[in-house]
C-alpha cells in the first residue's frame, strides 16, 4: 500500500498524461468500496480544514496592516515586527504546550484544562492542530494593536507568549473542547446546550479582547493623547495599509468561520455555505451602519471607523454565524456598527487609549456577538448545527437557556482572562517593565527598538539622502 | 542680486510658472512647505473626532534675480498668484551678496 | 442524524485524537453508499464555490488597490472608501433584491427578468447565493476607477445601489439564467447555441464597462486633463499599490473563471483545470503584449500599460476560458494587448477621462472577448463544456450561428446598460449633482467628502508635525 | 453524457434552488458506483491542485512585494516589472518549451532531458501544467532580486526566458519526472532511494539561488556599496511592503509545500496535513531564530533578518516537510535562521551584493534544506511518503544512502546551474550588456529604464506639484 | 523687518507655536529640514549591518517680523525650544528688504 | 556671518560632506528641493502618454559661517560638487545678522 502510494506519487508527478485517478485502486467489494468513501471523506475534510487554516493564517497579514496603518509611521517597525513575532512565537509555544491545554485528553485533564499532546507526542491529527494554531495566533495578535506606539519590545514578548501558550488555550478547553465544563459538546452541556460560540466571538475574540483591555489601561495612554480634558487624535499614517488589512481579515474571516465546520461532508458543506452569507452580511450591515453613522455625527463620511465597522460586524457574527438566520446576520452586524461608533467614543471619554480600536472590535463586540446567539438564534439552526431542540434565541421564543449560558460563558471569559493577564502585566510591570521612555516615545519605537525606520529614505518616495544613510560602520 | 522668495498655493504654481516663463530668468527653487498666517487650516477626522489641521501645505518659490528684474518679477507673481481669498501668500525679498555657478565658476549677475 | 452530526462535531473539534472520518456511518447497503456519494458529491461541489467566491471576493481588494495606486493621492481615500463600501451596500441590496431579479424562479419570472428569492425567501442555496453576490460586487466596482477623482460621493452611493440591486442583475437573468432569453441553458436557446459568456466578459465586465463609460463621459474629463487640444497625463500615485492590485486580481481571476464551472464532479474538475491554463495564458499573453507595444512606441517599457494589459488579458479569456484551446488563449490575449494600448490612447483621443483604464481593460476587452469565444472556440471544447456540436468559431469553420449570437448578446447588453446607466446618472446630475465643485477637486476629494487624507504625515514617511496635527476640538 | 453535464451546468446557475447533487446520476450497479467514485477522486485531487497553484502563483505577489520593499524607491518601478514579467513571460515559455523539457514522456526523453508535451501538444493534463508553471515562475522570480537595483532590463529579460524554458526545467525532469536520472520515481532510484526533494528545497530554491549568486557575482555590487574596505548598508524603502510579501510568501507556501502531494485521495491528505505542520514550525523557528541572534549581536532585534528568516525556514522545510517530524522541522528551521544571519554577513565579507538576501533564503537554505532530509528524516515517514524502508536520516541511524544521494543531487544541480547561467550571463555581457550606466544607477533605474516613478509625487504623500508633471507634450 | 530662522528639534514644534501664540505675529513657514551639527546621528541596522544616520531630521520655523518684535520672538523660541541637550538647534536673523501681502498687495510691516 | 546656500545635485551630497569634514564648520542644514534652471527635465510616460518632469530634485545645504571662512567653504563646495554638466547648481551667498545657540543661548560666531 505504502509502494503503492509512492507509486502514484511518481506517476502523478511524472507521468504528464497520467490520470490522476490512479490513486484510486478498482475497488468492488463492498469492503473495499467502503475503504474508499472513508479515504474520500477524510481527504475531503481534512482539504478543507487545510484550507480553512490557510485563509486564517493570512489573517495574520491582515491584522499587520491595520495595526501599521492605524499608528503613526515612526512606530511602524515596531508593530510589524509583533505581528510577525506572534505568528513565528505562536507557532513554537502552541505547539509545546497551548494545544495540549486546550485539547490534550490525557488522564489528567480536567473540564478546566487539557492535558496531553503537550509536543503532539502521541498526537498525529496534524490538521486539526494546524486549524487550531491559526486561531491561538489570531488571539494572540489582537492584544498588540491597543498596546500600540508604547510597549516595551521585551515586555510584549514576554505576554504573547503567556496568551499562546496558557491564556487562550483555557478558554478554548471550556468551550470547545468535548471535555469543557461550558462546552456544547459534553454530554451533559451546561442548561442543556452549553455555550454556543461557532467560532469564536468569546473563545477568541473577547478573550484577545479582554487581554486588550487590560494591557491598555496598564500601559497607560500614548503621550499627548489626553491633555487636559481634550482628546487629541493620532491619525494613523497610511489608510491604504489598513483598507488592504481589512479586506484581507474578510477574505480570511471566511476561513475562520466556515472553516469551524471543521469538515465539509455529512451535510457540513450545508452548513458552511450558510456561514459565508451570513458573515458577508453582518460585514456589510457593519462597515455601512458605522459609515452612515459617521456621516450623520459629523457630516463627513470616516473610513477608518468604517473599517472598524467592518470588523465589528464581521466578530459579531462569528459567534452565532451557524444559527442566525441572514436576516438575523444583518442585525447582528448593524448593532455592532453602533457598537464601533460609541465604543470608540466611549474609550475616549474613559481616556484609555487604543490606537487601533481592538476593545470596541474584538471585545464589545465579541460579547455582543456572543449574546446575539442568546437573543437570535432560530429554533431551525440550532437544531441543524447543534442538534439542541430545547432551547434558541429569547426574541424568538426559545426561552432563557440559551442567552443565560451564553451570559455565563462572556462572564467566566472574563474573570480568567481580566485576572490572568492583569497578573501577567503586573508582573511585566514590576520587573522588565511595560513601557518605553519617554523619549523613546517621542521618537518613535523603530529607532530605539529596532534601529530600524519602516521609510528610512526622507520623503518615503525618493531619497536623495541614501548615499549617505548607509555610511557603514 | 535680490533673493525674491513666494509662498503661493499648490495649485498655483502652474500658473506663477507659465507667467514668469517669457522672462529671461535664470531658474528657480521650489521647496514644500508648510503655512500659518490669516488663513485657518482644515477640519478633518479619524475615528470619530475631528481636530484642526492647522498648517496647511504651501510652495516656496525662490529665485535669484537681479535688481533690475525684481519689480517686474514681483509684479508677475502677485497677478498669477493672487485668487483675493485668504491664503494667497506673501513674497520676501533680501538682498544677495554674492552668487556663484558651480559648473562654470561665474560669478553674481552671470551666474543667474 | 442532527444529533450524529453535532456529535460528529464534537468529536472533530474535541477529541484531537479522533479520526476525521467519523462523520460518515458504516454505509453498507446499496442506498447508503448511494446517499454517501450523493454527499460527498454536494460537498466537494459546495466546497468549490466557496473556495471560489472567497477568491472573488478577494478581487475586491485587488481594484481598491489599483484604482487607489492610479489616483493621485489626494484622492485616495476617497477611492477606497468607494471600494470599500461596493462590498457593503453590494452584499445588502443584492441579498434584497439583486439575487431575486438575476435568478429568482417564481411564476412572475419572464426571459427578461427573474423574480422571487428576494432576502433569499424561500431559497436554501446559499452557496449559489454567495457565488453570484461577488461577482455583482465586481460588476459594480469597475465604475468607481472610471469615475475618480471628481465624482461626488453621494452620487456614488445612488449609482452602486442601483448597478448591483437592478443593471447588472438583469443581465445576468438574460445570459446565465435558465429561464433566460439568451442563455445557453435554455432547453432552445437562440440559434441552438445561446450567448456563450462562460466566467462573464459580457455579463460582468462589459456590463461594468459600459456603465463605466456612459458615467465618465457624464460626469466629464478631470480638470486640467484636457487643456487647449493637449493631453496631460496625471500619473497615478503608487505603483506598489498597482502592481499587488493586479496580482490578487490575477489570483482571484482563478475563483472568477475556473469557479464558474460551478462544481467539481462529473467531469467538471477537468474543465476547471483547463480554465486555469487558459487564464495564465491570455494574462500573460496581454502584459507581454501591452509591454512590448509600450516599448517600441515610447523607447520604454511602460508598468502601467503592462498592468492594464494583463487585466485586458483576463477580462478577453473569461467568456470563452472553457471553450479556447491553449493556443487560442494565447491570441485573445495578444489581442487584448493591442487593445488595452490602442484603447487607452483612443479615449484621449475623444477626451474620455478614465484614470484606471475601466474602459479598455473592461469593456473593450469584454467585448472582444465574447467575439473571441465565436472566432475561436474549438469544436470539440464547444461540445464538451456546452454539449453544442452544431456551431463553434467561425475562424475554425464552426459556422456564423455561435457568432451571431454573440454580437446579439453584445448589442442586448450594450442596449439595456447605456440606457439603464444614462438614465440613472442623468436623474442624479439633475438632483444631488455628479460632480464635485472645482475647489474640491484642486484640493482633493479626500478632505472635503472625508476630513481624512490617505496619507496624513506630512512627508508620507515620517511626521514632525504629528504633535500637531492631532489637536483636538 | 456532454449533453447531461451541460444541463447540470445549466440547472446548476439557473435555478437557484436546484440541489448541488444533480451532477450525479444514480449510480446503482457497481460499475456506477466505481465510476463515481472515480470521478470523485479525480475531482478532489484536481481541485487540490489548482486551489495549490492559485496559492503558489500568489507567491509571485510576494515576492514582488519583499524585492520591492527591500531595494531604494528609485529602483522600485523596475523590480515591480521584472516580478511582473517573470509571470508573463514564463507562462509563454513555460508553455512553449518548459513544460515539455520537464516532463514530457516522447521516446526521445532520457534522464537528462524530457521531451514532447510542447506546447501541451498531446497533453491534456492541464491540472499537472497549471501546477509545474508555477514553480517554473517562482523559480525565475528568485533571480531578480539578487541582481536588483543594477542590472539592465533587456538582460534581464533574455535570462528569464532562459531559467524558466530551459535551466529550470532540466533539473526539474532530472529530480521529479520519473525518467530523471536521480529521481525517488524511478523504479531503480539511485542508492535505493533517489533524491528526495519533496517540494524543491533543490529543483526550486537551490536552482534559483545558483543562478542568483552567479548573476550578482556577474553584474558586480551596486555602486558605493563597497568602498575602500568598508560595506555600506542600503536600507529598503519600505518595510510594510516587505512584512505584506513575507506573508504573502508563507501562505502561498502551504500551496507549494502541501500542494505537493498533488493529491489529497489515498491517503494523501493525512501527508498534505503533517507538512503543513512542518512548514508552519519551520518558518516560526527561522524567523525567532534571525530575531533573536540580531538581537544578541546589536542589541536591536531587526526585522529585515527576520523577514529573511521566516523566508529561510520555509526553504529549508521544503525538501524534508513529508519526511520530517515537527521536532526535526523547528531544528531544521533554527539552523536555517543561523545561516541567514551568518550568510547574510558572508556574502558582505566576499563582497557579493544580495540585495534582498536571495543567496542566503534561497541557495545556502536550499543546500540546508535538502542535507536536511538526508540527516533527519524520520524512519517511518521515509516509509509513510516514498515507500523506503532501506535508508533514513544519517542522525536517526538510517545510514548514509540517503545522506549521500541528496549530496549528488546538490552536487549535480550546482554543476548544471552554474555553468548554464554562466554561459548565458557571460554571452549577455559580451552582447547586450548586463548593466545600466553609471549615471543611470545614480538616478535610478525607474526614470532611465522605465521613464515611470514609482512614487512619482513629491512627498510620497501629496502632491503639490502634481498639476505640473503632467505637461503633455 | 527681519527673517527669523529658527532650526528646532520636531518635537518641539508645538511647544514653539504655544509660545508664539500671543504675540500679533502674522504668520509663520515651516520647512522639514535635516540638520548636522555637534549633534551626531542615531544608529540603525539594516540586515546586520549598523550604520550611522548622520542627519537627524529638524523642523525649519521662518518668520519674517518687525524689527521690533524680534527680541521677543527669539527669547520667546529659545525659552520653547531648549532641553539643554546637545541637537536643541540654532537661530538665524537676518534683513528683509521688503515683503509684500499677495491676497491684498499691501507692502513691508503692514504685509506681515 | 554669512550663510551660505549651496543648491547641488543630491549625488554629490556625500562628496560635498566629505570636503567640508576638516574645516572647523559647526554645522549644515539641508532640504529636500526641485529645482529649474538651464538644464531641463526628464520625459517620463503614464498609461502611453509621455511628459516632461520639468522639477529636478536638488538638495540644498545651507552653512551659516564666519566671514572668514566664506572663501574657503565656497571653494571645497564648487570643487567637490562640480561635473561640468548642465545642473550642476549655484550657491548664493546673503548676509546674517545674529546667530543664537538655542540650547546655551551663545550668541553669533560663537553659536555657529
Ligand atoms: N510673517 C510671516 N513669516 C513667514 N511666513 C509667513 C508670514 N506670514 C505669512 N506667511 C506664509 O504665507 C502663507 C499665507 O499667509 P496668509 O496670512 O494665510 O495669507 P493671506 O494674507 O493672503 O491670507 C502662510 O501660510 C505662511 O506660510
Ligand atoms: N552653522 C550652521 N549652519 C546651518 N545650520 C546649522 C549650523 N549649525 C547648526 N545648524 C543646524 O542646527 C541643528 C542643531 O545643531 P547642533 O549643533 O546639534 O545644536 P546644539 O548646538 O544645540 O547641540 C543642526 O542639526 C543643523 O540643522
Ligand atoms: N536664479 C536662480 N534662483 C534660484 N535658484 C536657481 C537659480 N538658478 C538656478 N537655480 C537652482 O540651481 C539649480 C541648477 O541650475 P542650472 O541652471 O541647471 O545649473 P547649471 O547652470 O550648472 O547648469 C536649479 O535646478 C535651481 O534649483
Amino acid at each position: 500500500m505504502k509502494k503503492a502510494r509512492s507509486l502514484s506519487l511518481a506517476a502523478l508527478i511524472g507521468g504528464g498524461l497520467a490520470l490522476l485517478t490512479v490513486g484510486v485502486a478498482s475497488a468492488q467489494t463492498p469492503d473495499e468500496i467502503q475503504a474508499s468513501l472513508d479515504d474520500l471523506t477524510a481527504a475531503l475534510d481534512t482539504m478543507w480544514l487545510i484550507v480553512a487554516a490557510t485563509l486564517v493564517l493570512f489573517m495574520q497579514a491582515g491584522f499587520a496592516l491595520v495595526e501599521a496603518g492605524f499608528v503613526r509611521s515612526k512606530n511602524v517597525t515596531n508593530i510589524l515586527m509583533k505581528n510577525v513575532l506572534d505568528a513565528c512565537f505562536g507557532a513554537m509555544v502552541y505547539f509545546a504546550v497551548g494545544f495540549g491545554l486546550a485539547y490534550g485528553a490525557a488522564e489528567a485533564a480536567t473540564g478546566f484544562y487539557g492535558s496531553g499532546s503537550f509536543f503532539m507526542s502521541g498526537n498525529t491529527d496534524y490538521a486539526t492542530f494546524f486549524f487550531q494554531f491559526v486561531f491561538a495566533a489570531t488571539a494572540a495578535t489582537i492584544v498588540s494593536g491597543a498596546m500600540a506606539e508604547r510597549t516595551k519590545f521585551s515586555a510584549y514578548i514576554v505576554y504573547t507568549v503567556f496568551i499562546t501558550g496558557l491564556i487562550y488555550p483555557i478558554v478554548t478547553h471550556w468551550i470547545w473542547d468535548g471535555n469543557g465544563f461550558l462546552t456544547a459538546f459534553r454530554d451533559d452541556p451546561m442548561n442543556g446546550v452549553g455555550v454556543v460560540d461557532f467560532a469564536g466571538s468569546t473563545v477568541v475574540h473577547s478573550v484577545g479582547g479582554w487581554a486588550a483591555l487590560v494591557g491598555a489601561i496598564m500601559v497607560g495612554a500614548r503621550k499627548g493623547r489626553f491633555v487636559n480634558g481634550q482628546v487629541n487624535a493620532f491619525p494613523g499614517h497610511s489608510l491604504p495599509l489598513g483598507v488592504l488589512g481589512v479586506f484581507i481579515l474578510w477574505v480570511g474571516w471566511y476561513g475562520f468561520n466556515a472553516g469551524s465546520t471543521l469538515g465539509m461532508s455529512g451535510g457540513l458543506a450545508e452548513i458552511a455555505a450558510r456561514v459565508a452569507v451570513t458573515t458577508t452580511l453582518a460585514a456589510g450591515a457593519g462597515g455601512a451602519t458605522a459609515m452612515l453613522l459617521s456621516w450623520i455625527q459629523h457630516g463627513k463620511s470616516d473610513l477608518s471607523l468604517t473599517l472598524n465597522g467592518i470588523l465589528g460586524g464581521l466578530v459579531a457574527i462569528t459567534a452565532g454565524t451557524a444559527t442566525l438566520e441572514p436576516w438575523a446576520a444583518i442585525v447582528a452586524g448593524v448593532v455592532a456598527g453602533f457598537i464601533i461608533v460609541y465604543g470608540v467614543a466611549l474609550l475616549d471619554t474613559l481616556k484609555i487609549d487604543d490606537p487601533v480600536g481592538a476593545v470596541p472590535v474584538h471585545l464589545l463586540n465579541g460579547i455582543w456577538g456572543t449574546l446575539a446567539v442568546g437573543l437570535l438564534s432560530s429554533e431551525a439552526l440550532m437544531d441543524n448545527a447543534y442538534g439542541v431542540t430545547s432551547t434558541w434565541g429569547i426574541l424568538l421564543g426559545g426561552g432563557t437557556d440559551l442567552f443565560v449560558t451564553q451570559l455565563v460563558g462572556i462572564a467566566a471569559t472574563a474573570v480568567w482572562v481580566v485576572l490572568a493577564s492583569g497578573i501577567l502585566f503586573g508582573i511585566i510591570k514590576a520587573t522588565i517593565g511595560l513601557r518605553v521612555s519617554e523619549a523613546e516615545e517621542d521618537a518613535g519605537l523603530d529607532v530605539y527598538e529596532h534601529g530600524m525606520e519602516a521609510y528610512p529614505e526622507f520623503t518615503g518616495g525618493r531619497d536623495p539622502f541614501a548615499t549617505l544613510s548607509g555610511t557603514g560602520r | 542680486m535680490q533673493k525674491i522668495e513666494a509662498i503661493i498655493r499648490p495649485d498655483k504654481l502652474s500658473v506663477v510658472k507659465a507667467a514668469l516663463e517669457d522672462l529671461a530668468h535664470g531658474g528657480m527653487t521650489l521647496t514644500e512647505v508648510r503655512g500659518h498666517g490669516v488663513q485657518r487650516g482644515v477640519t478633518e477626522q479619524w475615528r470619530g473626532r475631528t481636530f484642526a489641521v492647522e498648517y496647511l501645505t504651501k510652495i516656496k518659490v525662490e529665485m535669484v534675480v537681479k535688481d533690475a528684474d525684481v519689480d517686474l518679477v514681483i509684479q508677475r507673481i502677485v497677478e498669477a498668484a493672487r485668487t483675493g481669498e485668504v491664503g494667497d501668500g506673501k513674497i520676501f525679498v533680501s538682498n544677495v551678496a554674492r552668487a556663484i555657478r558651480i559648473r562654470t565658476g561665474e560669478q553674481d549677475d552671470s551666474a543667474l
